[in-house]
């Protein structure tokens, strides 16, 4: 541990270090790792008292097989696909837009509306809530999955303005003037060299916002009621008041609730750290 | 070469129309005006609409009724409000610990061993899962009857516990939970940041005879100050947003000693019993006017960033 | 018929006036380089020819359009950047063909074109590569290379040269040079390189503070400095100024030992301040008496540079090349040839002719 | 004849009452060949949120509700249709007369129930009998009965607070029987003030119980639902609760040999007995699209036949309110409807959280749990409630 | 008694050996410079004696003591970094006096430390700046102040003025050179440049590939080289190398016209090949019929450089002083005198004697 290279230090400590690792990763994922146990559990293990200790016996297909075909989670997990993908679609098509245009340009008023995103993305999203629930009410998209598309759209889109502005920013410049000085209009700049040279940012936000949309819960509760159009956030608290003590089922919905991300996140490990480091805010 | 080319010189003199004088300008309009639109519609007005409500008394229903300053002077007196405000400093102040924690982490972790990228992504796993997920983890983790806590504090032969069950602990119970996941982000953050560490630097201190906790003191945290500074805006914006734990593992319960802005600003706008859309937005103001301080913060060293950029 | 010709041309950025009324022609087809100190407005100058730096007030003309408000698109230059400015995602050949591809020509023409620049260039085995997958010296010819196939009218470099390592530098200048001679098109190249300046231009511009000190043809600059700022700015290493007084038509030079020089230029009055500017490889040094010490004597192989402080605590330069060591520390004689110094008003530190 | 969709939302979303509606809507689909009948379930307590925005957003074109005090807002908001005619019709003008009053606001009616239910205690008739205790009858025999069970270390209830409707529960029953039907509902009206020492006399025989530990430690973090095992398990002996409590506890393997029913002992001699007995709805939102359908579908669930059939115990196992209904089979739908027709002379409250007004049962039933929990605290929380009632009536 | 001393040093990383059994020893007081090719083990070779490199195999003592295995802050080295390696967040003095505060000296004394080393750096006006407040030169002489002022007994460089431009670098080079004069340390010098290691070493050390090629006085390097690689590196611009043959007791050239280049060497074998190696200033030139053509002539003011291209391609360089010019693309001819010349074995490069 420290900034010093372990290589340069004892065999021993080397060693403890390597060995200290795996305990110190069980111990932090300790509860997840718990979860991840319920789920293969049988519900006797459960009534019986043995919360902790080994499964009696695998039942992990069938609790599964309960929550993909017993349940409403297949529906849940669809809600979630079908409002998660177009909302990364568009927000991310929005600020590299707007990202394009507050990073490049220099005009009056360029910094007061960048903060004006910034500002917007950190307010306290509650404060949103009751307007934003009766807008969406005028329009007719309550309890529509576009009206939550278009809501996280529009919030995400500070957030990812503030990323990809930035991002943008820290393009060499020359790349843009030498392309101005081609004769290259100022549109095909931005969809020929700027767009091709963000294609990072845009896997790493794309991850990103996959995470924030799908792990979000509390406009699902504001903005959607039912089966039709609820994320499996929201999906899951139904999920769990009816199989309520049902702890091997609760934890297997769980467990299939969070997969998406924690797999989008593996797949995509590499642009999602540098998602982090790049935007490096939420 | 005295005349004429100075008449073709003003005969090709090239008047460039509206379009192309304003390209600068036009150009960023363009681009800006779906985002902008959009964020105006959805997050700006809203926020003015809020402000607004906060006057009147509204039942989501029916009329609106104007009742001036009349929502603040209660929440004075509300006592509800009182804890919600405790609760949300508590959170502000405890939330913090996820920098020193996650820093931590990161050092542990940034060596260059077999897997340690492994590692590294599965110590940040916390932050990808669901609040929800992790309040139920965590709500298993504290049940009092069979929860894993109480069957550790049994080994050791302690009193159990019921974290949540308890006003005076529930809040902390949460924040812990919370805090898992806001560790794993400034880990990964600080874990960025070490990247960035000048290895030069590391070396100058170690010739200077720097070690330990004193080179982690004067060279490391220092040059680590753009991580800390962002992780220090996210994890004060988490705990002014915190609000999915407190759903799902106590529903602000028990009996309210819970709650923070946020839920309260809920519980009273939109939940079984609420629906008293003035009040709750006027928590929300209060919320917000706390929040500003931050956002101001955070916009002010942005802008003594920018003003010496391009 | 693609001079370039500036007018009165000031640049402010806010309040801050960074260029202050240049005026400058440049013929088709010559070879100019600015110099100047570093924040002199060298690179500003250039890009506002490009169109890259609005133009605040005058006028600039290149080929005899005034395109003082035309965007950096319709201008017709190309630019080479210090560094490279590459489109990282595109090959070789693409980022060569890209401003015709952009501006519709058919790709034919593209490929005919991108094909005889790089031939030019000796491109054509990296015809396919990225850029990160070339040298530093293969990019810069890309640069140029993006820049030759729009056939401009005018060519603009900023500094292109001072990202590499000095063996290739004297390679790629070179390199211009001949690319110079061959297509002849007229270039402006920004630089703060001493021999770069020297060796490619036909004229020197030498910027101070956003104005022109003087221009001309590099050795006219070197031989024949218009001020003691030009005087000391080309030529390496500088030239030495010695501060001396007018005293009978002559100059005494009080840190020489009171030395007289005599000279055949307009003198101010007696008394007046003057400098008299003699060039390092001008002076010789003799062991002697006197209150001037050598400081340091440094070895380059042929020649040597030694660095001496006078009595009055100033400094000179004196290169020599034979091999006799004086040891450093050493007290020494000066002397230079009357009709090697040049002498320039110590007030207004213009030439003295 | 009927065409077009209906759209019905509901609220039954565990898993019988779940089957229940699913069979109700397809059933009246059959009936009705041009009709399409779409059935949405929503979670029960999301639903009680929910139930606003569709109201007016996207309503549906017929909707689960509660009767009494909790369909007042949408009543006045004018989102619910007036069926006054419907009441109009002998078929459920006659039948349905018990719950007419439940279901009129300003002299119109605005729904028909379809159920409702009793609540009392259920109880582990084996433990009982291990410990040698018999159902009680009064206060007296109620807390030694508990003193005992307590000292073979149970619980003597079960409860899950979390929620917190529960506690409101307990102290109905505690409050109509020491003080009866009239002052609960003068309470619910803000008619008396909470300090008033009828009120804190109600507390006091609620925190006998709590002072022996008659109550399971941790109720506070537990749903109804969670708190369940503790009944099953045999460390608590009883659970006050409403009916819907049988289907879950039987699922458990409580056969009727280990679970029996008593109605909630006697306190106050002075007071007659009354019961608190919810009756679930269903309306049509005046911004119903079908409301041809709605209303076909309102009388098809008012109807004797369907209330005997979605009522029984494989179904709902609860009570029919159309009085030509059977009551099924089952112990406990006898036990319930005996109880309310024949010993509930004090009349029949709805429930806590829908006599009071919204605002008022909120921060009452977080004192009940509070005082459940630090019972020594009860002065602030009657302040504090006081405090409200001024506020909010 | 603080020279250095390397003992077959070696240094791996994993498999790839980068320092191949080094023996040096540097003198107490003694300026040593590295040079070499970029990747020849230079910094490495320093890192270790400064102790941020473990060393594989061999032995490092400084002052007689055995510091192989010591920790880089024991060793009694100063280190200044090519990059300055300043810490950003702390002031000027804060910088300098950091090595002594983290080995506890007493406050005053690191003030009076501090000051001391200021004085000499004429640091003074800017104890109270942060590093990004300074410019280049500035940031330079704080590195060097941070290493003096914890006194140590031997000072390292790496490369430490690269990052400056070359006005700068000049100043501040002679300030090295000032600054060893004055406190007389041992100081080890990493550069690749040129100018640098002749003028400021008293001792070359000149590395290829993790090995020594050649010890020694800059100017014995510069007219004595052991062999073709060192007589290339030393000296700017490079010796030029033209090939020849053994015939009949001395060197026929082709390129240069068959010429026969007589010499007292100690050369190979009849019709062994042999590289004439002769220096830019040594080559003089005059117009004529030959298959040597002038490619480009660049004027530097005092001198020129004349590139030529020979008839089998291969180029030559030549410095010449006068201002005839010669037009660029005639042909010449190149003479030198036999003495000026230096011989290489053709094959195995080493210097014939
Ligand atoms: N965007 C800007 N805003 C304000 N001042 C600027 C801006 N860009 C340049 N300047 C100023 O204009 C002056 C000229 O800058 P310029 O870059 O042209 O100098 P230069 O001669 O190219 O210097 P260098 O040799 O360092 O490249 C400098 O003083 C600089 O500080
Ligand atoms: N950490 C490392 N792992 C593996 N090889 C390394 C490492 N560091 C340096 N090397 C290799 O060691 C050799 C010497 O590197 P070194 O940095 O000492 O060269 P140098 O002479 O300082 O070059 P330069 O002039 O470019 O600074 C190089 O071939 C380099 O690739
Ligand atoms: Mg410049
Ligand atoms: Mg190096």
């Amino acid at each position: 541990m420290f900034p010093r290279p372990i290589e340069k230090s004892s065999r021993s400590w080397q060693m403890t270090y390597q060995s200290l690792l795996p305990v110190a990763l069980t111990l932090w994922l300790l509860p997840l790792i718990a979860v991840a146990i319920f789920s293969v559990k049988p519900d006797t293990d459960f009534t019986s008292g043995n919360y902790w200790g080994m499964p009696s016996s695998f039942e992990g297909f069938n609790n599964y097989g309960k929550v993909f075909f017993a349940s409403d989670m297949p529906r849940y997990l669809m809600n979630s696909i079908l409002i998660t993908v177009p909302t990364v679609i568009g927000a991310v098509a929005l600020s590299c837009m707007t990202g394009f245009a507050l990073g490049i340009y220099k005009f009056r008023g360029n910094l007061i509306l960048f903060f004006m995103f910034i500002a917007g993305n950190f307010v306290p999203f509650q404060i949103l809530m009751v307007p934003v629930r009766d807008l969406t009410l005028d329009l007719g998209l309550y309890n529509t999955k576009t009206g939550l598309v278009l809501f996280h759209i529009a919030f995400q889109t500070g957030f990812c303005t503030l990323f990809m502005r930035n991002f943008i920013r820290a393009l060499p410049y020359e790349l843009i003037e030498a392309a101005r000085v081609e004769g290259v209009a100022e549109w095909r700049i931005f969809w020929y060299v700027v767009l091709p040279l963000m294609k990072p940012a845009i896997a790493a936000l794309s991850v990103l916002i996959f995470t924030f949309i799908w792990n979000d819960y509390f406009w699902a509760v504001v903005l959607t009621q039912g089966i039709e159009s609820q994320p499996v956030t929201a999906g899951i608290t139904s999920f769990n008041a009816q199989y309520r003590a049902a702890y091997h089922l609760m934890s297997a919905g769980s467990i299939v609730a969070a997969l998406p991300p924690v797999a989008m996140f593996f797949l995509m490990q590499r642009h999602f750290i540098a998602g982090l480091t790049l935007g490096a805010v939420k | 070469m005295s005349n004429a080319p100075q008449a073709s010189a003003r005969a090709k003199t090239f008047r460039p129309g509206f379009m192309a004088r304003n390209r600068q300008v036009i150009t960023p309009l363009l681009f800006l005006t779906p985002g902008i639109l959009f964020f105006l519609f959805y997050v700006i007005f809203p926020v003015i609409q809020s402000f607004n409500l906060s006057f009147y008394k509204w039942d989501g229903l029916g009329e609106a009724e104007y009742v001036g300053l009349k929502n603040y002077k209660k929440l004075l007196t509300d006592r509800a409000f009182e804890v919600s405000l405790w609760n949300n400093f508590k959170w502000l102040i405890l939330y913090l610990l996820a920098i020193p924690a996650g820093l931590f982490i990161a050092l542990f972790l940034n060596q260059t061993v077999t897997g340690i990228r492994m590692y590294k992504s599965l110590f940040f796993f916390p932050f990808v899962i669901s609040q929800v997920v992790v309040g139920l983890v965590f709500t298993w983790f504290y049940d009092p009857t069979f929860g894993l806590l109480n069957t550790i504090l049994e080994q050791f032969g302690l009193e159990p516990l019921n974290v949540l069950g308890d006003p005076n602990l529930a809040t902390y119970g949460i924040i812990l939970a919370g805090l898992w996941p806001q560790t794993a982000y400034c880990m990964i953050l600080y874990l960025t940041g070490l990247n960035a560490v000048d290895p030069e630097q590391i070396e100058a201190a170690r010739l200077d005879g720097a070690k330990g906790w004193r080179m982690l003191w004067h060279i490391i945290i220092p040059q680590l100050r753009p991580a800390t500074f962002i992780a220090f805006v996210v994890t004060i914006i988490g705990a002014l947003r915190s609000f999915d734990l407190i759903s799902i593992m106590t529903y602000g319960g028990p009996f309210g000693s819970t709650r923070v802005l946020s839920f309260y600003m809920f519980e009273k706008a939109l939940s079984e019993y609420g629906f008293r859309m003035g009040y709750g937005a006027a928590i929300a103001v209060v919320l917000f006017v706390i929040m500003l301080a931050f956002i101001a913060y955070f916009l002010w060293s942005m802008y003594q960033d920018e003003k010496g950029a391009r | 018929m693609t001079g370039v010709k500036l007018q009165k041309v000031v640049k402010k950025y806010g309040e801050t006036q960074v260029i202050h009324g240049v005026d400058l022609s440049i013929d088709d087809g010559e070879f100019c380089v600015f110099v100047g100190p570093s924040g002199c407005g060298k690179s500003t100058l250039l890009r506002m020819i490009a169109g890259l730096e609005e133009t605040t007030d005058g006028q600039i003309e290149i080929g005899h359009r005034d395109v003082t408000h035309l965007d950096a698109s319709d201008r017709g230059v190309a630019m080479v950047f210090q560094t490279y400015a590459l489109y990282p995602h595109m090959t070789v050949e693409e980022n060569m063909g890209f401003g015709l591809r952009m501006n519709g020509h058919p790709k034919d023409e593209i490929k005919s074109k991108v094909g005889e620049a790089s031939r030019i260039l000796k491109l054509d085995d990296y015809l396919s590569r990225k850029p990160k997958a070339l040298s530093g010296g293969q990019r810069q010819r890309v640069a140029i290379g993006r820049a030759i196939v729009r056939g401009p009218e005018v060519f603009l470099f900023d500094e292109p040269l001072s990202n590499l390592d000095a063996e290739l530098r004297v390679d790629m200048r070179v390199e211009i040079a001949r690319l110079h001679n061959k297509i002849g098109a007229t270039m402006i190249y920004v630089t703060h390189d001493q021999v770069e300046a020297m060796t490619l231009a036909d004229k020197i511009v030498v910027l101070r503070a956003g104005r022109i000190e003087q221009v001309g043809k590099p050795m006219d600059l070197y031989r024949d400095p218009d001020n003691k700022f030009v005087a000391g700015f080309i030529g390496s290493p500088s030239m030495n100024f010695i501060e001396g007084v007018v005293e009978g038509g002559a100059v005494r030079v009080p840190a020489l030992g009171n030395r007289i020089v005599k000279t055949t230029v307009n003198l101010p009055g007696e008394g007046h301040p003057v400098s008299v500017g003699v060039r390092p490889q001008h002076l010789s040094i003799t062991e002697g008496q006197s209150d001037i010490k050598l400081d340091i004597r440094e070895h380059l192989g042929g020649i040597s540079y030694d660095y001496l402080v006078l009595g009055d605590g100033s400094k000179l330069i004196v290169e020599t090349r034979d091999d006799r060591e004086i040891p450093e520390g050493s007290t020494l004689l000066v002397g230079f040839e009357e009709t090697d110094a040049l002498f320039f008003d110590g007030v207004s530190e213009n030439r003295l002719r | 004849e009927l065409n077009g969709t209906l759209k019905i939302f509901s609220d039954m979303s565990n898993p019988a009452p779940r089957a229940v509606m699913e069979g109700l809507a397809s059933d009246f689909d059959a009936l009705h060949p041009n009709l399409t009948v779409e059935l949405t379930v929503i979670d029960r307590e999301a639903y009680k949120t929910q139930i606003r925005n569709f109201l007016s957003a996207n309503p549906p074109d017929v909707a689960n509700w509660y009767a009494a005090n909790r369909m007042g807002p949408y009543v006045s908001a004018g989102l619910f249709e007036d069926v006054s005619d419907l009441w109009e019709e002998p078929a459920i003008a006659d039948n349905l007369a018990s719950t007419k009053s439940a279901m009129t606001i300003d002299g119109k009616q605005w729904g028909v129930p379809y159920t409702y239910y009793q609540w009392g205690v259920y109880y582990r008739k084996d433990i009982f009998a291990e410990l040698g205790l018999s159902e009680p009858s009064n206060w007296d025999e109620e807390l030694a009965n508990c003193q005992k069970i307590v000292d073979s270390g149970r619980a003597c209830y079960t409860i899950g607070s979390k929620f917190l409707w529960t506690a409101g529960g307990w102290f109905d029953y505690l409050n109509m029987r020491t003080n009866g039907f009239d002052f609960h509902m003068q309470l619910a009206r803000g008619e008396v003030e909470w300090t008033d020492d009828r009120v804190r006399q109600t507390f006091a025989n609620w925190r006998q119980l709590i002072d022996m530990n008659g109550f399971v430690a941790n109720h506070q973090t537990y749903s109804w639902q969670e708190a369940l095992p503790f009944m099953v398990n045999g460390e608590a002996t009883a659970y006050l609760m409403g009916n819907f409590a049988v289907s879950p506890l039987r699922e458990a393997g409580l056969d009727d040999s280990k679970l029996d029913f008593y109605q909630f002992v006697e306190i106050n001699p002075d007071v007659e007995m009354a019961e608190d007995a919810p009756t679930d709805t269903f309306h049509i939102p005046a911004k119903a699209e079908n409301k041809e359908a709605a209303r076909e579908f309102l009388r098809f669930v008012a109807s004797a036949s369907v209330q005997t059939k979605i009522n029984s115990g494989g179904a709902l196992g609860q009570l029919p309110v159309n009085a030509q209904s059977s009551v099924d089979a089952d112990k406990f739908l006898e036990q319930g409807f005996d109880m309310l027709s024949s010993n509930s002379p004090g009349g029949v409250a709805q429930f806590f959280d829908r006599d009071y007004p919204a605002e008022m049962a909120a921060v009452a039933m977080e004192g009940f749990q509070e005082f459940m929990v630090i019972p020594d605290n009860l002065n602030e929380i009657l302040e504090r409630l006081e405090s409200v009632r001024q506020d909010v009536y």
